[in-house]
C-alpha cells in the first residue's frame, strides 16, 4: 500500500479522536460527563502511528489517558461514549468511566489511574505468550512520568531477564501533571534502557503518524523476534493534565512549546483533509452521542455485581 | 458555603475553610520548625495539594517545600531517613490509593523503628492522604485506608472532620508527636468554610463530642461526622430526636470510653465512616463495647459505610454507593423509633450535593 | 510431630504434613492446568518455599515454575497480567511482611479488575503469603495482616489450619475462583502432621466447626486453632467443659450464620485470631454478631491477639508477645466459670513449645 | 600513616568480626542465640574497609547482615552480644536481634530485614545534611540483589536529581539467598548507575581491605563534594545464607568460588598476624559474652513501651 493510503487511515483515525475529545470539551460543562477526563489532544499520533503499526491480536495495556489508544484500537465509539456517561451501555456499564477504557475483542486491555501499574501486566502477558509460544507481543503504553516509579525498574530487568516479547512504549510529553521532566529524571530513556541491554529508539517527531508506525513495525518485528524494546515517542499536551480546559494563564509552561508542536500537527496543518473526514466522522459520534444518551443509567441491580 | 456550626460565633472566632486551615499548619510548621519541609507531587505548583501548600515554597524555598517524581515508597523512605537525622519531613498524597506504594516504608519501616530499636530511633513525620470521593473518581481514587494503618501499632492515624480539628492537631502532631502520624484528609472537605475558634480547648488526637444528645450515639469519622451533623439536626426539627454525635477523630486512639459513656446514655448506635465496613472501623467500635459489655447495644447498631465493591465511577451507582443523607437520617430513626418509623426522609441525596457541588476535574 | 484429630482415622485417611499438603495441591495444580505457573523468590531452589513446592522446577520445567528477582510489585504486576491472558499465576512471599511492596498491585489492581471492567476482566490468581513467628522473627518477618486484606472488596482471603484445609480449598481456588485469591499459611504448621482423610466434604472457602461442643463458642483463625483445639481437650478433661470450635478459615467470606449459631447455643466467646486485636479480625466477629443481636453476647467476650505492639525479637518478651496455651486455656475457663475459677492451668506456654521446637534459621 | 600500621588497624577489626561470628557459630546449639543470623563471614573486608574510609559521623544504613558494619563503625561488642540473646543489656533492649543492629552513638543507623528498605533512608538523612549544610555523608549499604528492587531506582533517580552526599555501597557476594546474580539481574550495576549521571566504580578485589578503604575514601571525597556515588565491592559469603552452617552439600553453587576467594582471604592467609591479636580478640569476646549471660531477659515492663 502506498504511504499515502496509509497516511489517509491514520489520519482519519486520528481525526476521529481529535473530534471525540472535542466532543467531550462540549458536552463537558452539561455535567453529562461526571468524571476526571485526561485528554489526548495533541498525542493523537502517538495512538493511531502505534497501534497501526501492531497487529489486531497484539495487546495493550494502557493508562487513564487512553481515549486515544481505544479509539485506535478499535473500539467502539458508541460503548466508549456510554461509558463516559456512565450508563449501562458503556463498555462496562458505566463502572469504569473514561480513566478505565477497555476493549478486549479488539485487544486494548485494563486502564489504570495508578501511573506505570500496567506495565508489568503487559510483560506477564507476553510472558505467557512466549512461554506458550503464541506470535503475539504485548505493548506497555504510559508516559514519561510512570519511568519514575519503582516499578518501571522492575518490569525492564525481568522483561529483559526473560527477554519476553514486550514494547514499552512511553508517551513522552514532557510533563507530569505541572512538572517537567528535568526537575523529576535524572536518566534518559535510552540509556536507562540501553543499561538493561534493551534495544530502544527515541521518535522525536511524534506528531507524524507514519514515522511512529514505522518505528513500530520495526520495534515490533523485533520484539517478535524475542526482545523487549523501549520506544519513546516525544509528543505533545494541548490540553490541561486532567479536565477540558486549557492552562497556559498558569505560567507552569509557556505556549510556545504548544504553538511550536501545533504548527507541525497534521490535525492542523492539513486542513483540507480534515474537512474531508470531518463529515462523516461527526456523524459517527453523534450517533455514538445519541447510544449513550438513550443508555439508561445503571442501579441497584448492578451495584453489587462482578465483585469477586 | 458556611457549615452548620453547633455553637454560634465566640469572641475572637472566624471562618476558614479546610483548605485554608491546612495552609495555616503547613506554614505555621515551617515557620516555627526550622527542620520541618513539605514534599510531594506538585507541592509546590499552581494547584498546591488543592491549595493546602499554595505559596509555601515561594515563602520557604525549594529546599523545604518541593516537588518530587513519582517515587511513593521512595519518598517515604526519603522522610523516615530525614527523621531519623531530626528533621520533620511532611509527605503528601493526593490520593489515600497511592500511599498503598508506599505501604512496606510505612508499616514495615515508620511504624515500627522506635520499638525495633528499643527507642533508639524514631521516625515523627506527618503522611498527608487525600480521600477522593464523586465526580466519577472510580475504584482507584477513592478508597479511605483508615482501618488498614491504624491495625498496626506504632502508626497514629486521624481524620481531622473540620478546619477547628486540623487547627487543633497538626501543631500538636508537628511540635509534639513522638512517631509517624498519618492525616487522612478528605476532599470533599477542602472547599468547605468552618467556623473556627482559637479557644476552643479541644484535646487533640483523640475523640470528641460533636453535638451532645440523649436518644441515640452516632460515631462518625471525617466527612461522615458532617453528614450526621446534618442528620440530626433534621431528626431533632422533624421528630424531636436528640442525637448525639461523637467525631471518632482519632483513629488509631480513639477515646472508647467516651464512645462507651455515650452508649450508656443512650443504648442505641449508628456508626457512620467513609471506608468500608468489612473490617472497619464500624467493626472496631463493635469490638470496643462488647469488650466494655455487651448490654451498652440494646439493639443491632445500624451502620453507614461504602457498599461492599469497588467504587464505581458511574454517578448513578456511586450515588446508591455511598450512604446518602436519606439513609443517614433513615438509619437515626430507625435506632430510636424503630422500623417504620413513618416519618418523612429529606430529599437530599449526600454531601455531594448537600453541601458542594464537586465538579472535579480532580 | 502428629496433631490431635478431632475424629479416628477414617477409611482412607493418612499422615500428611501442612508442606506436604501445599505440595500436593502445588502438585496438582500444574498437573491439571495447562496455564498454572509459579514464581516467586526460591520456588525453584533446594528449600523449595519449605517445601512446598521442591522438586517442581524439575519435573514441569522453567517456564512453569521460576525464581524472580527482588521484585514484589513487579512479579505481582506480571502475574496480573499474565492472569488477563488465561493463566493461573501462583506467587509466593515467604514472609506476608514482604506482600506490602506489592500492596498496589493487589489491593489498587488485582482486587478490583473484574468490578471496574464490569466484568470484562478478570485475574484468577493465587497469592501464598507465609506468617512468620518465633525464633526471633522480629518486627518485620512476623505480621500476619488478613484484616488488612479482607477489608477490601474484591478479594478472598483465607487462612489454611491444617493439611485437610489446604487439599480442600486449593484445588477449588485454583480451578474454579474467579478472581484473586490470597492463602495466608502460617510458618510454625508448615513441618507439623495432621490426618487427612479424601471423604471429609468440607464447603471450601468458607467457616467450619473444628470440635463440637456446647458451653463456649472459640473463634480461631490458623495457628490460633491448633492452640484452641489443645486447650479444648484441656478444659474438657480438668473441668468437663465443652468447648465449640469455629476455624474462620476464610477471613473475607466467613460463615457468620455458623459463627452466630454456636453463639445462640452457648452465649460465651473467646476469638484467638494470629494478628492484632484491633482492628483486626477480633472486631469483625464482634461487628458481625452485633449486628445480628448484642444479646447473642451474654457477656464480654474474650480475645487472644499480639500484644499491641511491633513484634520484638527477645524470645523472652516474644513468650508474652504471643498468647500462650496458658492464656488460651484461661480465657475459656473465665468465659464459662468466671474470674477465679480455681483450675490449674497447663504449663505449656505456645505453639512454639508445644508442638514443636521451630529453631530457624528461617 | 604508613599502609602498614593501617593494615594492622583494620585487620584487627575484620580479625574481631569474624571471631566473632565464630563465637556465633559455636554458641547456636545451645539456642542462647535464638534469632536468625545473617553472618558476614567472607565478607569482612568490606565492613572494615568501608568504615575505615569514612569519617566518625559519617552515617551507615544498613542490613540484616550487618555485624560487620556494626563492630566496624564501632559499636559495643557486649551491647552487640547481649542484643544476640535478648537481653536487657542489648543494645536496644533485645528488641532488635540480630537483624536489625543499631548504634547511633557512632553512626550506625537502623538496619532492616526487608531487604532495599533502607536506602532511601540515607538519601533522606543525605538530603537533610544538604539543606542544613553539614559536611557528613550517609552510606546505604545493600547487597546485590536489593538493587532489583524498584527503590533502588528511585533513590537513584531522586539523589542524582537533588545532589546529595550519600554513598551507594553494593556488597556484591554475587548471591541472593540461593539466587545467583545473572538469572536475577539484566543490567551491571556501573552501566546502570551511569545512566542516572551517577559516578560509580566497582572494586573486584573485595578482600583486600586497604583496596576497599582507598575506593571509599575516593568516593567520598566526591560525594562530599556533592554528588551520589554508587561504590560496588565484590565478595564472596562463606556461610549460608541465614544460620551458621555451610551449604555446599546443596549444589547451589561449588566450593571452588569459595576456596578460591579464601586464597585470598587476609583473615586466612595473614595467620601470622592472627595470632597477634587473637589472645587480646578473644579476651574481648568473652566479656561480652560474659555480659550477655549476666544480662537480664526483659518481660512484662518492657513489652509494651517505645511503641508510638
Ligand atoms: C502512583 C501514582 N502516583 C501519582 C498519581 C497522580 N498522577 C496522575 S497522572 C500523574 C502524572 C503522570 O505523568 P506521565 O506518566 O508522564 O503521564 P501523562 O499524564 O503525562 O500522560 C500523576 C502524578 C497517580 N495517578 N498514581
Ligand atoms: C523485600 C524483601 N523480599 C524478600 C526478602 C527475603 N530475603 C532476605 S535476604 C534476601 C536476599 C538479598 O540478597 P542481597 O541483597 O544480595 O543481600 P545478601 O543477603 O546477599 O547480603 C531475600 C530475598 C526480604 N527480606 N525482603
Ligand atoms: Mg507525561
Ligand atoms: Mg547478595
Amino acid at each position: 500500500m502506498k504511504d499515502e493510503a496509509i497516511y489517509r487511515r491514520l489520519f482519519r483515525t486520528a481525526l476521529l479522536i481529535r473530534l471525540v475529545e472535542e466532543r467531550i470539551i462540549a458536552l463537558y460543562p452539561s455535567d453529562k460527563i461526571q468524571s476526571p477526563v485526561h485528554l489526548s489532544i495533541g498525542q493523537e499520533s502517538v495512538a493511531v502511528g502505534v497501534c497501526d503499526g501492531l497487529r489486531p491480536d497484539d495487546l495493550v495495556f494502557a493508562t487513564y489517558r487512553s481515549h486515544g489508544f481505544y479509539i485506535a484500537k478499535g473500539g467502539r465509539l458508541d460503548a466508549m461514549f456510554a461509558e463516559l456517561y456512565g450508563r449501562t451501555g458503556g463498555i462496562s456499564g458505566g463502572k469504569a468511566g473514561s480513566m478505565h477504557l477497555t476493549a478486549p475483542e479488539v485487544g486494548l486491555m485494563g486502564s489504570s489511574a495508578v501511573v506505570a501499574s500496567t506495565i508489568p501486566h503487559a510483560v506477564g502477558a507476553a510472558l505467557s505468550f512466549k512461554r506458550r509460544g503464541v506470535d503475539r507481543l504485548a505493548v506497555a503504553v504510559f508516559g514519561d512520568g510512570a519511568t519514575e516509579e519503582g516499578v518501571y525498574h522492575e518490569s525492564l530487568n525481568f522483561a529483559a531477564l526473560m527477554k519476553v516479547p514486550v514494547l514499552f512504549l512511553c508517551e513522552d510529553n514532557g510533563l507530569a501533571v505541572h512538572s517537567h521532566r528535568p526537575v523529576r529524571q535524572a536518566y534518559r530513556l535510552a540509556e536507562h534502557a540501553a543499561s538493561y541491554g534493551i534495544a530502544n529508539r527515541r521518535v522525536e517527531e511524534g506528531w507524524d503518524m507514519l514515522a511512529v508506525r514505522r518505528a513500530t513495525l520495526e520495534a515490533a518485528a523485533r520484539v517478535r523476534a524475542g526482545e523487549p524494546f523501549v520506544l519513546e515517542i516525544v509528543t505533545s499536551r494541548y490540553k490541561e493534565h486532567v479536565g477540558v480546559g486549557e492552562d497556559f494563564h498558569f505560567n507552569y509552561r509557556t505556549k510556545d512549546g504548544v504553538d511550536a508542536w501545533k504548527g507541525r500537527d497534521p490535525l492542523i496543518v492539513d486542513a483540507q483533509l480534515v474537512e474531508v473526514f470531518r463529515p462523516e466522522l461527526e456523524r459517527e459520534i453523534a450517533a455514538a452521542v445519541a447510544f449513550a444518551e438513550a443508555s439508561p443509567a445503571p442501579g441497584h441491580a448492578e451495584l453489587l455485581t462482578d465483585v469477586i | 458555603m458556611s457549615i452548620a456550626t453547633v455553637k454560634p460565633i465566640s469572641q475572637g472566632a472566624r471562618i476558614l475553610s479546610y483548605a485554608g486551615a491546612l495552609l495555616e499548619t503547613m506554614d505555621a510548621a515551617l515557620a516555627s520548625h526550622a527542620n520541618a519541609f513539605i514534599m510531594g507531587q506538585g507541592v509546590d505548583d499552581f494547584k498546591g495539594i488543592f491549595g493546602s501548600t499554595t505559596g509555601l515554597a515561594e515563602k520557604y524555598g525549594a529546599a523545604r517545600v518541593f516537588d518530587v517524581p513519582l517515587m511513593e515508597e521512595g519518598m517515604t523512605g526519603v522522610a523516615i531517613g530525614a527523621a531519623l537525622v531530626g528533621d520533620y519531613p511532611i509527605t503528601t498524597h493526593i490520593r489515600a490509593d497511592f500511599s498503598f506504594l508506599a505501604m512496606n516504608q510505612i508499616i514495615n519501616l515508620a511504624s515500627k523503628y522506635r520499638y525495633m530499636f528499643g527507642g533508639l530511633m524514631s521516625c515523627p513525620m506527618l503522611i498527608r492522604i487525600v480521600v477522593g470521593r464523586s465526580w466519577g473518581q472510580g475504584a482507584q481514587h477513592s478508597q479511605s485506608p483508615q482501618a488498614t494503618f491504624a491495625h498496626y501499632p506504632g502508626l497514629t492515624v486521624v481524620m481531622p472532620s473540620s478546619s477547628q480539628a486540623i487547627l487543633d492537631m497538626y501543631p500538636a502532631i508537628i511540635n509534639r508527636h513522638p512517631g509517624p502520624v498519618i492525616s487522612i484528609e478528605h476532599r470533599l472537605l477542602y472547599n468547605l468554610d468552618f467556623t473556627v475558634s482559637p479557644s476552643e480547648k479541644r484535646v487533640p488526637l483523640t475523640s470528641y463530642v460533636a453535638r451532645e444528645g440523649s436518644d441515640v450515639t452516632v460515631v462518625a469519622t471525617s466527612v461522615m461526622v458532617l453528614e450526621a451533623l446534618r442528620a440530626a439536626q433534621y431528626v431533632q426539627d422533624e421528630a424531636g430526636i436528640s442525637a448525639e454525635i461523637v467525631d471518632l477523630n482519632s483513629i488509631s486512639h480513639p477515646d472508647w470510653d467516651l464512645v462507651a459513656a455515650s452508649l450508656a446514655k443512650t443504648g442505641r448506635l449508628v456508626i457512620a465512616d467513609t471506608s468500608w465496613l468489612e473490617y472497619g472501623v464500624a467493626a472496631e467500635v463493635c469490638r470496643q463495647l462488647v469488650v466494655r459489655d455487651p448490654r451498652l447495644l440494646r439493639q443491632p447498631p445500624a451502620m453507614l459505610g461504602m457498599a461492599p465493591a469497588p467504587c464505581p465511577t458511574a454517578k448513578s451507582l456511586e450515588d446508591i454507593y455511598y450512604p446518602s443523607q436519606h439513609e443517614t437520617v433513615d438509619a437515626i430513626l430507625t435506632q430510636v423509633k424503630g422500623e417504620g418509623h413513618g416519618i418523612a426522609l429529606p430529599v437530599e441525596r449526600s454531601m455531594t450535593e448537600g453541601y458542594k457541588r464537586f465538579r472535579g476535574p480532580f
